[in-house]
């Protein structure tokens, strides 16, 4: 059992959090999200240049062969920075199904580019009737010559809208909410018969709405029986997004601390109130378990027993979006009025904590999840 | 005891409800229920509407054209404007400045200021919150000297709701450094377009924009602008804080907030069946029920002890409390209901005649700003740490 | 509106609370449980006497014609002397379904001497399969010439080894859980073939397991419809143990009050501490919210739709159920160590809130009653 | 970074389970199957066992009698006794009083304790709290005045758990008045069957009987049996309360407690189904899955932390106020699933040996008195008030 970091985990944690904190200040941020693309092309140039692109991706397919820890320690700078490029999209979900699932020559058409910064992907998943059960698809793909024609609606595709390629699950065989029948295409983003609705979210970031009309299709992987992959990629989304979580909850813990220790009030600091003591106390608690979540979702990532992987993310996923609905209303409240303004980085990281809550599933959905999955590994022999 | 309203009552709840039902302009029916926000020219138009019906100050007095209402009167009109989906009159004009004129104001004010609030032609704004007094009020640093015949006022205010649309202030300074923090505040009228005041927007986290900081650089008020006696602000200032509390909880827009919430609940699909259906959803709905219809009766109770002309005191915090936070709930459950469509932002989306069309289902509009901005209820007017240390002054005698 | 009393209830009132202070003591409550019968036979002497048996009876029937209001200010003081005496099994649940369901001969037979403290009643509905639902019974009662034969075991009844005369509820035809095909029997409790074993509950009181076997029995009220008979009495229970929360919570919160005013640690009193004034502003709100529980019961119980008068009762017991457990368990918790000890009376209030939270129905028995309960007066018509 | 035990961890696991397996006598196994209580002849006969395998003591060095464990080692044998049905062996002799000698104590009073700490023959109590401090433990006022060679004790101890079993008590004494409370303090070891000493049970609300009173009236105690320096009593308590803490969460108890909760829900039945299949209570069991695997990670977070050499410090009340609340929920959570069954409580059916069967269900018995005795673990060593205050101290700087 060890917890540390190794060598070259320390330094890409110290560059990642010198990048936020020197070249990623909040008033830029601010530009950035109210550019056309919502991001900015020069800062994932850079995250190009240092490397992050591929650290999860296998020597082979020209990435750095790194583990789900270096991807752990990335997430939690950008959830810091609270920074909008599309690494989640592209890195996470985009290209660890291309890694996961893509043939030979998808791999290196995609891959390399991806990694040298040169190709954006996005994930459409969900779907408007699905809620979060990413089985519950409509949208068909019907074979056609030697490739396929797609028919739907995808829902909320993260960063759709920037995309260079698109991947899509769709329906090929079974009924709705089966979990066979599901295969995955990818799709160019200029593609006849693709439109793509983007918009911003309330959180900072860009998605978007994409209807497909008999849009020719390449496959990815095998067909009928892409679900678990989907479920892989999202789990590691899971364990993305709460590292991230993590990083913004260690701000908004940092922030309302110091503003605790300043604000006067009654003439004295407010922080000398033992209410907001106590309240404090209880952020960085929910924080530190935040924090063992965070771990614990990242080394079950490459558990082998998949019911044993989706237990520990389903529950690392139930405790990320309690404390995330915790630390961001209680950082507001002891900020008082001020922590509402959009002027206050709070509000920012608030929302996107509050949309963390929902992403990749609620409470409920993930305590359905872990009631179905039995782990084959007794939950003691961790 | 007796749990119903009284027949007369009953009568005049229907007079309200048909009131609501044919003079509420549609337009204003389909902003509310689009979710977006109402602007100026809606909510004039709606005070005007009520004071051709004569309710436009249901606790004033019928010398200045008040209903002439008994508390419970005035409890079911509250409640079914709530209900309703009409501009909710926001309360710095009748409810705040106009009580204390009536109570503390000299005729000369009386006969220039509360017809004008009354029909909707003046709007006011309330400048109390200053930067570094929050919570701690009577900490506040805004200076007004005399000058002659003038107040010359410097100083800043924040957490101005609606300064932009506003006619008028009403404002507290400190007129008295020499003596304790309460005894040198006074009360001013501040016309907002005397030189030297200047806006500047706070826009909340929800994008919208109700609150500003309001600046104070050498404004000239004349001295008739002010309300009683130099040095006795304070006790103007508390005399409105318990005032109109009783509902304080707002229960009706817990009441509306449910209902909408059911109705997402039943349209949203989860697992094949109506998100309703869920049982563990289903039971949070209900328990959201069983808070609200407790909360009713504490706000009933409350309300029949104002009835029989007792001290409503300490109660005002628990309803403000537990109502806060049942607002919150609803609206947080609201949040979850509605899945990933939380997420799309289109700011024209909320604004009334914005061109663009909300993302997702209809109903999904609005969930998030609203949760944002509902944040809101468990700060101001006082935190609901600040409601709680009063509970253990009043209440528990600590 | 009007939440006052009348000048007779606030007689009533101040003569039970007078009652509990000077003849209730905790030490003679402490005697009184460890006696045979586990209550006071003088004590109930002196009930009656009072007129109390007889508060919620018509009447005709001997009593005195009382709404709920009055049995609501009894149970009140029932709770703040944490009285053992087995008014509830015997007024309000046993009397209940007599004047409810009763023959003029059952009635004439019964209520007076009921009135006069002479005869005690208990309800035997629960089952040991049954948890909460009072229409899922196995007990079979079938037809033996003039009466019913019943068979079958009635669990945790309420003063089931004083009673005597026990009310049993029993399946005269349909399915178990059916809620038609129920009906009402009452049986001495000397009758051959019961068997009623009784023993102490962790709060202080009396309960019995009751087998029966072959045990003859005579019909209370129409056969095969009982249950609307019996879900109106539990309301009533309902109605009752909110009331008796409400008196104990309110000795807990006074307690706790003046412990934290007079205990010294650090050199000041505890209650200097703004973490448990704060505690205490909630133990506060909830009693206060809980009166407005056991106020909205009370008056609800009258209600002439049933489904309103469910959904008010079940709300009710819900909030009741919470309020006990916050109250209760912080009443401990503040007084600390102390307050789990048997000598101080603040544990016993303890465990008998605990009980209440349970007693006639969980939080999620009754939120599901209310999902399924539709009333049929607009929600807003109160 | 890695999650998992080394190969050498698991065979030692391994090792341990085995132990227990075998080790365990069927009678003791039984008391805990059945929801009893174990008594001072259990944990005798258990401690005796144990050092037979030379696992008494396992934070001890090797040369006093200890097995030289990890850190891992000794949290992985605390876990697994604590999943067994073994008799959890009161802290005061090999967890509490052991290290202070071996770290305090002089040659004569390691020589004379230490052993008949080891192999059970007596049996330790510890005398802290006192009436009049509890959370306030430096305020304590049994005053111990030397008398040549003796110190006369007199005063009161009060919460002495298992007081009427012990041989002999470790006890804070003030010997000094004229310093800071703090640094009057001295710590003594008093044999409970000096003259003078007498007890007074107190019988918690589960009506058990395991902590009492203790009297001091001119009990004399030799001087050779004060450890240490006199007035350094203190800092050998504050050494105890840095001491063996990562077992503190007790989240062997609360996968014990919650293994059984689940068979519970399985064997209920509601609404003709098992309560385990119905989906709302389903979430709840689920829920304290999630809580206790994120504890369990902190707590594996804190061990590599111990194992690396570094201060646990503040972590330690994370565990205590997480570990107490999480045991405390499972609890109610069981007091919730046995329904009306939780009301019985016959005192016979928990005393190992009693004649009398528990009313309901067998998993019934048990539940209740396990609820309110559990009250004590956000109280004892600390109330969760006084740890948070602790992290707002240590952890947060205020």
């Amino acid at each position: 059992m060890d917890f540390t970091l190794n060598e070259e985990q320390q330094l890409l944690k110290n560059s990642a959090e010198r990048f936020v904190e020197q070249d990623y200040g909040f008033e830029r941020r601010r530009d950035i999200i109210a550019s056309p693309d919502g991001f900015d092309r020069e800062v994932w140039a850079q995250m190009a240049e240092l490397g992050w692109l591929g650290l999860p991706f296998s020597e082979e397919d020209g990435g750095y062969d790194g583990t789900p820890v270096e991807t752990m320690i990335l997430m939690e700078a950008i959830g810091c920075g609270l920074m909008v490029e599309p690494y989640l999209a592209t890195v996470v979900l985009g290209g660890g199904l291309i890694a996961a699932c893509g043939n030979a020559d998808q791999k290196a058409t995609i891959l390399p580019q991806l990694i040298a910064g040169k190709m954006l992907l996005a994930l459409a998943y969900a779907e408007p009737q699905s809620r979060f059960d990413p089985a519950d698809i409509i949208t068909t793909a019907t074979k056609d010559g030697g490739g396929y024609l797609l028919n739907g609606h995808k829902a909320v595709v993260l960063n759709g809208g920037s995309a260079d390629k698109i991947i899509f699950s769709a329906r090929t065989s079974g009924d709705q909410r089966d979990q066979g029948g599901i295969s995955l295409f990818i799709i160019d983003a200029d593609a006849a018969g693709l439109k793509i609705k983007s918009y911003p979210t309330i959180d900072g970031l860009r998605a978007a709405e994409i209807e497909l009309t008999n849009v020719a299709a390449e496959a990815l992987g095998k067909i009928d029986d892409a679900y678990p992959a989907i479920e892989v990629v999202l789990d590691a989304g899971i364990a993305a997004i709460a590292a991230e979580a993590v990083g913004a909850m260690q701000v908004l813990h940092d922030d309302t601390l110091e503003y605790l220790k300043t604000r006067q009030q009654f003439g004295q600091a407010i922080g000398s109130f033992q209410v907001l003591q106590h309240r404090m106390v209880d952020i960085y608690i929910e924080l530190e378990q935040a924090r063992s979540a965070a771990v614990m979702a990242t080394l079950r990532l490459t558990e082998n027993d998949p019911e044993a992987r989706c237990h520990a993310l389903s529950a690392a996923k139930v405790q990320i979006g309690q404390a995330s609905r915790f630390v961001g209303q209680n950082a507001v409240q002891l900020h008082g009025g001020i922590g509402m303004t959009d002027e206050l980085k709070i509000s920012h990281y608030f929302k996107r904590l509050t949309m963390i809550t929902t992403q990749f599933g609620s409470a409920d959905y993930h305590l359905d999840r872990m009631a179905s999955a039995t782990p084959q590994t007794n939950q003691e022999e961790i | 005891m007796d749990f119903n309203f009284s027949e007369q009552d009953l009568a005049f709840r229907q007079e309200v409800r048909d009131f609501m039902q044919h003079s509420l302009p549609e337009d204003l029916r389909e902003i509310a229920e689009h979710g977006q926000h109402f602007r100026k020219e809606h909510f004039v138009r709606w005070q005007k509407i009520l004071f051709e019906r004569g309710w436009a100050a249901p606790s004033w007095p019928v010398e200045h054209g008040g209903p002439g209402w008994t508390p419970t009167q005035k409890y079911i009109f509250q409640e079914e404007l709530g209900l309703s989906a009409a501009p909710m009159p926001p309360p710095f004009g009748t409810g705040m400045i106009g009580p204390v004129l009536i109570a503390f104001g000299n005729d000369a004010q009386k006969t220039e200021y509360l017809p004008r609030i009354l029909n909707g032609d003046d709007w006011w704004c309330q400048g109390y919150s200053e930067p570094d007094s929050g919570s701690d009020l009577a900490s506040l640093r805004t200076i007004a000297v005399l000058d002659e015949d003038h107040y010359v006022v410097n100083g800043q205010k924040i957490w101005t709701s609606y300064a932009q649309y506003a006619d008028r202030m009403f404002c507290l300074v400190r007129t008295d450094d020499s003596v304790k923090p309460q005894a040198g505040i006074s009360f001013l009228l501040i016309k907002m377009d005397t030189p030297g005041i200047t806006l500047r927007p706070i826009i909340s986290q929800d994008n919208d924009h109700t609150l500003n900081e309001v600046f104070f650089e050498d404004v000239r008020v004349p001295i008739k602008n002010l309300v009683g006696e130099a040095g006795q602000g304070w006790t103007y200032a508390k005399f409105l804080l318990g005032h109109e509390r009783s509902s304080i909880g707002d229960i009706a827009g817990s009441k509306r907030s449910l209902t909408r919430l059911k109705k997402i609940a039943a349209a949203e699909i989860s697992g094949g069946q109506p998100l309703s259906e869920d049982s563990a959803f289903s039971r949070k709905l209900i328990d959201l029920d069983v808070r609200l219809m407790i909360l009713e009766v504490t706000q009933f109770r409350l309300l029949a002890d104002e009835e029989a002309g007792n001290d409503i005191g300490p109660a005002a915090s628990i309803l403000k409390i537990k109502g806060s936070e049942l607002s919150q709930l609803i609206s947080e459950t609201a949040v979850e209901a509605i899945g990933y469509y939380g997420m799309p932002y289109v700011h024209e989306a909320v604004q009334p005649g914005g061109n663009e069309h909300a993302v997702g289902p209809n109903y999904a509009t609005g969930i998030l700003p609203d949760y944002l901005f509902l944040r809101a209820l468990s700060i101001l007017g006082g935190t609901n740490e600040i409601q709680r240390n009063i509970l253990a002054k009043t209440a528990l005698r600590f």
